[in-house]
């Protein structure tokens, strides 16, 4: 297979060759990521036809690298379409059916289409397969009902990735199916849910009587949480990106802050004692920084150790303190909240000075030990399946899902 | 040391938390904490004449209860649990403690039976500056105009600062420290509420240009301002005693009916010692609430500022937790604005701060004990 | 009855009846205790005959008081007889034969019988119900084999209060009973245990065929685990004792330790951050007695609360962290363990230093947290009985013992 | 920064583990901690021989495998692990790393062969007071006597020091500090084995009373000692990184197959999310340890001393935790003296000590970030 020994100058060459024919200083987004896309520089590790070149996907910086030094315009994944790109193109790509991998990849790559993910409900958070969404065949149309929720972009997405009962008499991983959901389908109502924070980053989804084409389903009919766990691989992956710089991130903001905070603001050893606080979470961000800096070394050399699980608990806990310590830092001034809780959807650069910034994430950080996988379930993942201690008894597991008490 | 409550103030506590349980539902709650004022004049009033709850610790002779800051004490573990908006810490606490201790009889005739009738919202302005509460470094001055004076100078974060009718404000003259009054409407008087975290209670800060004011102390009050303000650390201990305990109980509720797995969360280990952990950080808040507002009530015991310092070092550490624990406990419903957990989060970070946040009380308490 | 009546004054005025009848300046133990048990005062709260007067058990400071103002000999009951005084003599007098209570009360009493308690197995720790020590009835006798562990005094004690399973069908719970065992039978091997400190405070005790007269069951043949909740109790209630004494305890040689450091051992930022840790431990060292103190009052008031299920785990904890923090204090010297590691049996005294208490204490405080109850058990405890909080999902209550999973 | 290790490395790494499952099992462990010297002769020949691991990081030149403190970082680790009892750190770290970085090259071509083969037991002595480690009120005296100089002072806390062979002592001659050889039996030197709280690693009290000595430096050792001391700094924490992996590898292999109420006690969420977080302290810990033998190896590195600082600060407490942790999760069994539990933990709390507590570390790592 040649795929395999394209070399690095190969790949610049590729671009170069992409930026001819579109340069995205001159062109619009959708434009020039599309010839990107059709150039199998999108995401190098998909094979040719999908984005792709079929070549390791370490490539990926060879790409990112080679279009920094040609042009001043750069495109973030991460900002374009977070869970499209991240989630949706690889579920699509290993478990989707033809249609789709022809139809939507591109648009997922290009952001013209916004994905989200619509697995969580409010009865169903740590415990996702205990969902409780019904799916029910008529026809050639799946009519579903129920409530999701956490749902970030449902508001300006066009695709949702689905998660729903279709056999309630079966046990609960074994009665769900995989769909891929048109969010401007009847019956589709998405409500922005408002945090601690006062913004709406998230979505509450009410799904009544909707129609899914039964083509739609991606996986088999029963098999939804092996689908969902691609997708669910792809979001752990994505959260675990590290600081790559000493000192950067949040513990940089509050070293900052503590360099120029106002003389004298406390006794002197009120300051000693912030001090050693200080230098504690600063040695805890760089050992964080380094310790993910060994996973990408393990992941490289193809040997993945327990590093690259470690960081999630790790970093939820972390930035919670940091954001605790920053505030008290800030002193008094830490009593008053400039932003304000007006109800709205967050933008980004919101909070530009270090101050603002600050108190922002002090709230905002209280969520890290939650989303994505909280605390409590990330050191159930790191006991049992990196230090291989005994699940615990499950009475949940083999009886049918509908038989399995749950909350109201 | 007695460490037992009466019969009357068991009593009162029943009273206080059935009256809350009425007027400071969560909705209630919310609908204060919008305003600019933050607190309900009707239910303001009702606490003051039917429930005596202003005056609590206002001597008879000028229009209160009678009381000591145990009772005061124990409203306000209730008032925390409840998350009471309301200008209590400033008027029944700060603003008439203060005239109790270093006013002259005059200005309590004056202004405490006003105060204990609901009548007067007051407040007491110390702090100029964000950072550590020091009384011997106050700047704000005032030079005598006629008959009354003319006072400089701003006071930051003043509870209830923009929304009380009278301001007692702490000014220097020359190099004594008094005690002054000032009208609301005074001219000179600028007064700028602020955006606070915690939306459950107002702070203001107060621009005093040339502001007129009544000198209402004899003698250089530092040393019984200090005692007023270690009264009310005390007070404020107990009411993040019950913030905590509020948590705990939401947690606990939450943890014994949420169903994830086929089981309550409540029985996982997890959870359950999540819980636990929480209980003792609880039981030990009360104690330190409880033995700083004895300390506060009982005139042969010379260590309420050590008391004071010991236990709103620790409330302030174990409301914030069992607040943080609280929202971890309920997961992402926790971090909603929907659910009152993050309200008392907020307060629960707030109220560490106002008097002094813990390692300045520890510092002070390891100064006192020789450490 | 006028038992409930007597009053203060009278309590005072049997104590002096009894001290013109013996004082324990003028006679031995022995002697002195006897009188005090037939006078009614050893434990007010008995009845009369065992050694009480049948009043509240709050009288008893009452009599310690009155001892103390005219007597300079005092006796400590837990120097004496900590676990026949503590745990022995409630159990007989709640669950004993009339044999037992008339025989055995007095003489746990004076301290010429020395108890020791035998519940705790290799194979059963936390989980003290899944005991694996075997009773075999054979005519008038039961027949034991087993082994127990974790035994403080068995090497001087006469009588052990022993459980072993009676019925290996039965549910743990329901398949044991509680024995009065004679350690001088034949088939007691007792040997020290050494622990971290290299003393041996407690024992092993081997149990080959000991032959157990059948009228030395307490309680009914497989009720043993409700006799043995009787003892618990009973020890929880021991171990709560508070330091009644502001500053006094743990924390008083920490505080005194710091006190007396050499000047300018460390930097003044070190010394900084050490007076914040002290002062903190000292803060929860209040917390704890005055919860303690609070406990009381609650008692005293015929009210308890969780005050007291709190004060184990707390004290437990704490204890760990200020002898830790000692170590710090005393810096390099803590390098050097002067009291050596020499396998014996402690004494009581035996570290009269602060410094030699501390360094001692930093080791022997790792078991407050195992012993009485770990404190796993105890947040379990404080989460189900004091919060309500459910129980975790159980599959060994009502299956037979001998099917239980167990460690070999 | 590079984060991953050559195949040589790790080929290493596997053959020091496997050395030392022989040469260092408990029972060894036991034995030699009871013993004066606490090491075996025959095993330190055979390191030194066979497996070169006593001259790793010694250049070839002078008889060594002229390999890095990486290197000397993962046998550390391993004899972490495994609680080796031997002058590691005494002879292979401290003194050879004097050697290099303050002696003459005359001192280094006769001491650094000798070390290397095996011969020679040699230390460091450096500190004199128990608490912070100033390299500049060191006090220790050096006259000249002649060709020789006579050495005064006392120096406390010396690894191996009742039994090296060669003890390097800095001294002060005027306001120079210089590094001397001392042999082990010179009139004028008193060794006394201290009783130690780690038995596993032997300290001794060295009373240097007009002890003749030989000046084996130029310039004055000020800087290239600090140095040293962050060389066996970094290398002990990679020692502490071991020992911590080790007590989590205990606690979790006697989780998985100690039962109570039926189950595995690691299925309970309280043992396991232990484990968890003791794993989460034992990747930080490698990460620390190695980041700083790194930095070490690395000469356009400038940052030895803050990453010496990081990993020891870290590696302490982290060591600590675990060996505790481990002590907990055994219950009754990790308190008994046959239980090798009570080795970790008492190897933990000597180990934070050495070369500086935490609290020091942080001092001096916010002194040089400015923080």
């Amino acid at each position: 297979m040649p795929e395999h020994q394209i070399t690095e100058e190969e790949v610049r060459e590729r671009v170069r060759a992409l930026l001819k024919e579109a340069h995205p200083d001159k062109t619009d987004q959708f434009t020039f990521r599309g010839k990107q896309f059709d150039h199998g520089l999108a995401w190098v590790h998909f094979p040719k036809g999908y984005g792709g070149l079929g070549i390791s996907p370490g490539m990926q910086t060879i790409v990112a690298d080679e279009l920094h030094r040609n042009a001043k315009t750069t495109y973030d994944d991460m900002a374009i379409n977070p869970i499209g790109i991240g989630m949706g193109a690889p579920t699509v790509l290993t478990h989707g059916t033809e249609w789709m991998k022809t139809n939507l990849l591109r648009r997922i790559f290009t952001g013209e289409d916004i994905w989200c993910q619509l697995f969580s409900e409010p009865g169903a958070g740590s415990d996702v397969a205990g969902l409780a969404t019904r799916a029910v065949r008529e026809g050639d149309y799946w009519k579903v009902n129920g409530q999701k929720v956490w749902t970030t972009l449902a508001h300006v997405s066009r695709w949702g990735m689905l998660l729903a009962r279709t056999n309630p008499d079966a046990p609960k991983h074994s009665g769900m199916s995989y769909f891929l959901l048109d969010m401007k389908s009847p019956g589709v109502d998405v409500r922005p849910l408002y945090q601690i924070t006062g913004e709406a980053e998230f979505n509450e989804i009410f799904l009544t009587d909707v129609q899914v084409p039964a083509d739609r389903i991606m996986g088999k009919e029963g098999e939804g949480w092996k689908v969902a766990i691609t997708t669910l691989m792809n979001e752990r992956t994505a959260i675990g990106g590290a600081t790559a710089r000493r000192g950067g991130g949040a513990i940089g903001v509050l070293v900052d802050l503590w360099k120029s905070r106002a003389p004298a603001m406390y006794s002197a050893a009120h300051e000693t004692v912030m001090r050693d606080r200080i230098t504690r979470l600063y040695i805890e961000s760089e050992l964080l920084r380094m310790t993910n800096l060994r996973a990408r070394a393990a992941r490289k050399a193809g040997n993945p150790g327990p590093e690259g699980s470690v960081a999630k608990l790790a970093q939820a806990e972390l930035n919670k303190r940091i954001w605790e310590c920053a505030m008290d830092v800030i002193g008094g001034e830490s009593l008053v909240y400039e932003p304000g809780f007006a109800r709205r959807r967050p933008a980004a650069n919101d909070h530009p000075s270090r101050l603002l910034q600050a108190k922002y994430q002090f709230l905002r950080s209280r969520a890290n030990s939650i989303e994505g996988g909280t605390s409590e379930v990330m050191r159930n993942i790191l006991g049992e399946r990196v230090l291989g201690l005994p699940g615990e008894p499950r009475g949940d597991k083999d009886i049918p899902w509908k038989n399995i008490p749950r909350s109201a | 040391m007695e460490f037992s409550f009466t019969a009357e103030q068991e009593e009162l506590r029943k009273t206080v938390r059935r009256f809350l349980d009425n007027e400071s539902t969560e909705q209630t709650v919310r609908k204060l904490m919008e305003t600019p004022s933050g607190y309900d004049p009707r239910v303001w009033q009702r606490m003051a004449s039917e429930l005596s709850l202003v005056g609590l610790a206002i001597p008879e002779q000028y229009g209160g209860a009678g009381l000591s800051a145990v009772e005061t004490g124990l409203a306000m573990e209730e008032m925390g649990r409840a998350l009471f908006c309301g200008p209590y810490l400033s008027t029944a606490v700060l603003a008439s403690g203060a005239l109790l201790r270093c006013a002259s009889e005059a200005a309590k005739k004056r202004f405490l039976p006003e105060i204990a009738s609901g009548k007067t919202i007051a407040t007491l302005a110390v702090a100029e500056q964000p950072g550590h509460l020091d009384i011997a470094a106050l700047k704000t001055s005032a030079k005598r105009d006629g008959s009354s004076y003319k006072i400089d100078g701003i006071k930051n974060f003043v509870l209830d600062g923009a929304s009380a009718g009278v301001i007692f404000v702490a000014a220097r003259e020359g190099g004594a420290l008094s005690l002054f009054a000032c009208d609301a409407n005074a001219s000179g008087l600028g007064r700028e509420p602020l955006p606070t975290l915690d939306l459950t209670r107002k702070l203001g800060r107060i621009s005093f240009s040339g502001a007129s004011a009544e000198k209402i102390s004899s003698a250089d009050i530092s040393a019984p301002l200090a005692d007023t303000i270690a009264l009310a650390t005390a007070i404020l201990a107990a009411e993040q005693a019950g913030g905590a305990a509020r948590c705990l109980d939401m947690a606990t509720e939450y943890a014994k009916t949420r169903l994830q797995f086929g089981r309550a969360i409540g029985s996982f280990q997890a959870i359950k010692h999540k819980c636990a952990d929480m209980l003792v950080e609880v039981e030990f808040a009360r104690s330190a609430a409880y033995n700083a507002a004895f300390a506060a009530a009982d005139s042969s015991r010379d260590d309420l500022a050590a008391a004071a310092d010991i236990a709103k070092s620790y409330c302030s550490e174990a409301f914030f937790h069992c607040a943080a624990e609280n929202i971890q406990i309920h997961g992402g419903m926790g971090f909603t604005w929907e659910h009152p957990a993050h309200l008392y989060f907020k307060r629960a970070r707030a109220s560490s701060v106002i008097f002094g946040d813990p390692i300045e009380h520890r510092d002070k308490l390891a100064a006192s004990l020789g450490i």
